[in-house]
């Protein structure tokens, strides 16, 4: 569905935590949709945002719509490339063992189950953002 | 006084003002995305367990859950609540304060 | 006790209405009475029926609708956050030269001296907002 | 240039749309071309015909409507994030069984891969929100 | 119009900065209508609220209405106690000197002019407002 | 890169996130309620002008004047610009990233 051939590096960047706002559920939303369009695209947690990667979210006390599992559903989608900014979750008293498992099936090596979630560290998130052609702010 | 806090202290400054204007002996309740602030170990953590000392701190348990924070990881001596004791709070005080 | 209930966001965008009709269930369950639910601001839009929600998630202006006729509740939309926003009843819809209406059954139009008047008659006025 | 705008936030609340339609006026008095403006979460609340600001004050809705005339924008609001928010056209009207629309003239409702393709297909994409 | 004869405390506090967000603006609107309801009212500013009450607003570049000029008469409205924490402008780089003068007619007093704009310290505003009975959150 | 900041640093964290991604060299303009960060003297202004010292700070005139802040007040180096300039900065730099 790409026009014109053109491919873009597209970054989506989370920063709000889920079910306050509907930030998180509607960039979820984006992501699905726009995987489509076969550009090069990348999602980054930072700051509240990383809040959104958390397991065991149970909605039932609040009556809303648990949108959670929806992000281990991304690889099927071949969005690959999922960064979380360590410092955020350090500053939040997570760690990665508190976040979902996010993986994908490599087709360039015999659907290899492979991770897709990578934290890295404020310098290489800038680093990424910096190469970006496109930055989505949720 | 019953203090209601709905915003992360990490992304805005509404509990920050609360623990600076809030008396002694006056309730904050943590709640929606505030919860984040309940996180033992956390960069606010040791901010709210000075504010303990001083003011009572509630934490809503349905939110804590749909972000997924287990109640065993949050700030020794918080109390978490649900909604019925919610109500029962704002009862308790006769005024209830949003920081929005 | 009689409790004022204040919604200052829209629906879907802030929990605000959420964690308002969680509250309000809870008081009335409780046995309190809710002279009154004030929509200010963007609140104004929880009065609108012409949402439509994903199937799979949960109808907020209806919840408020049947909650409102259950329990005889007060909806009121503040009028002039109302016609800032495009929440019109049909009297005002027609007072203002427009082709259509949109509010929801259950709620009502009217102006801020119904939040005073909720602040001043009841014992708690509790806001939910961003 | 080519520009994509986003308005991520509805008319009075947020500074956004004044912000976004300041940026868009200015983009074409440069003799830039604007893609298109994709109103995306509570932005698609820019998008209703029902809005009475007072007298005194500008009036957001129309002010997009004279602009996407004037210059023939393309003026897009998301149709998930419309439906939950209560914005229709005609056509979603009919289909959800709702007896009113409330869309503005110079606006359309259209899927969220209009906002990924006014990404891919502008030069620069701006964004304006909460 | 007060109803029962009931007179309360009532606090109006406003956080926010003008323009970026209503919720100045639509405090304000309250503030007129609540006047007539002859309760014990004041405001108080903190936070970004103090840059609402600065002197020399001017919005013809950004084509939003200028209501600055309403806090002037909020004295005809007999509101007549507002507060601004100190704190809170000296944080932001402003002093009272930056701040419109707000004064109200002290009918008990043979109409004279008097400052209904106090700074006040963090500890007094919080005195003040731990006294309220009814704050109404902007 | 150009980052745009709408909020106020004192409520808000996203001027604070932006500095600590933004890459030497990339520039910054401060607009709607984000203005407030640029009064000298602010608890806000050192960190802005270390920033200024790696970074291209802009400051949207027309939302100064709204909020009542002279431009003699500001920062000094601090670049005071309109409409017209911010349309001509989205063009001079490759990519516009929105900290909201």
């Amino acid at each position: 569905m790409s026009e014109e051939g053109t491919i873009k590096k597209l970054m989506y960047v989370n920063r709000k935590a889920p079910y306050g706002t509907i930030y998180a559920l509607e960039s979820l939303e984006v992501v699905l949709i726009g995987a489509a369009f076969d550009q090069d695209v990348c999602l980054a947690f930072l700051d509240d945002g990383v809040f959104q990667l958390t397991e065991g979210q149970n909605t039932d006390g609040i009556g809303m719509k648990n949108f959670s599992k929806t992000y281990t559903a991304l690889g099927d989608y071949e969005v690959t490339r999922i960064y979380v900014e360590r410092e955020s979750l350090e500053a939040r008293g997570l760690s990665e063992t508190d976040l979902q498992e996010l993986t994908y099936e490599d087709e360039d090596d015999d659907w290899a189950e492979k991770p897709s979630l990578h934290i890295v560290g404020s310098d290489e998130l800038a680093q990424l953002m910096a190469e970006q052609d496109v930055v989505f702010s949720f | 006084m019953l203090h209601l806090i709905n915003k992360s202290p990490f992304e805005r400054n509404a509990l920050d003002s609360c623990l600076r204007l809030a008396q002694d002996s006056h309730a904050v309740l943590l709640f929606e995305d505030a919860v984040v602030a309940a996180m033992d170990g956390s960069a606010q953590a040791e901010c709210l367990q000075e504010a303990m000392n001083r003011l009572s701190v509630y934490v809503l348990g349905p939110d804590l859950e749909a972000r997924g924070l287990p109640k065993e990881r949050i700030v020794e001596g918080l109390e978490v609540i649900d909604y019925d004791r919610f109500v029962a709070l704002t009862c308790e005080h006769d005024t209830t304060q949003s920081w929005l | 006790m009689k409790f004022g209930i204040v919604v200052n966001e829209g629906p879907y965008q802030h929990q605000a209405s959420d964690s308002a009709y969680q509250f309000a269930r809870a008081a009335l369950a409780a046995g309190h009475e809710i002279f009154r639910v004030f929509f200010y601001h963007d609140g104004v839009n929880n009065g609108t029926r012409l949402t439509v929600p994903p199937q799979d998630d949960r109808n907020i202006v209806e919840r408020w609708s049947e909650l409102a006729t259950e329990n005889e509740l007060d909806l009121v939309l503040c009028v002039a956050a109302a016609q800032r926003r495009g929440l019109l009843d049909e009297g005002e819809a027609q007072r203002n030269g427009k082709d259509a209406d949109n509010i929801a059954p259950g709620f009502r139009i009217s102006g801020l001296g119904q939040l005073i008047e909720a602040a001043v008659q009841s014992d708690r006025l509790v806001t939910f907002g961003d």
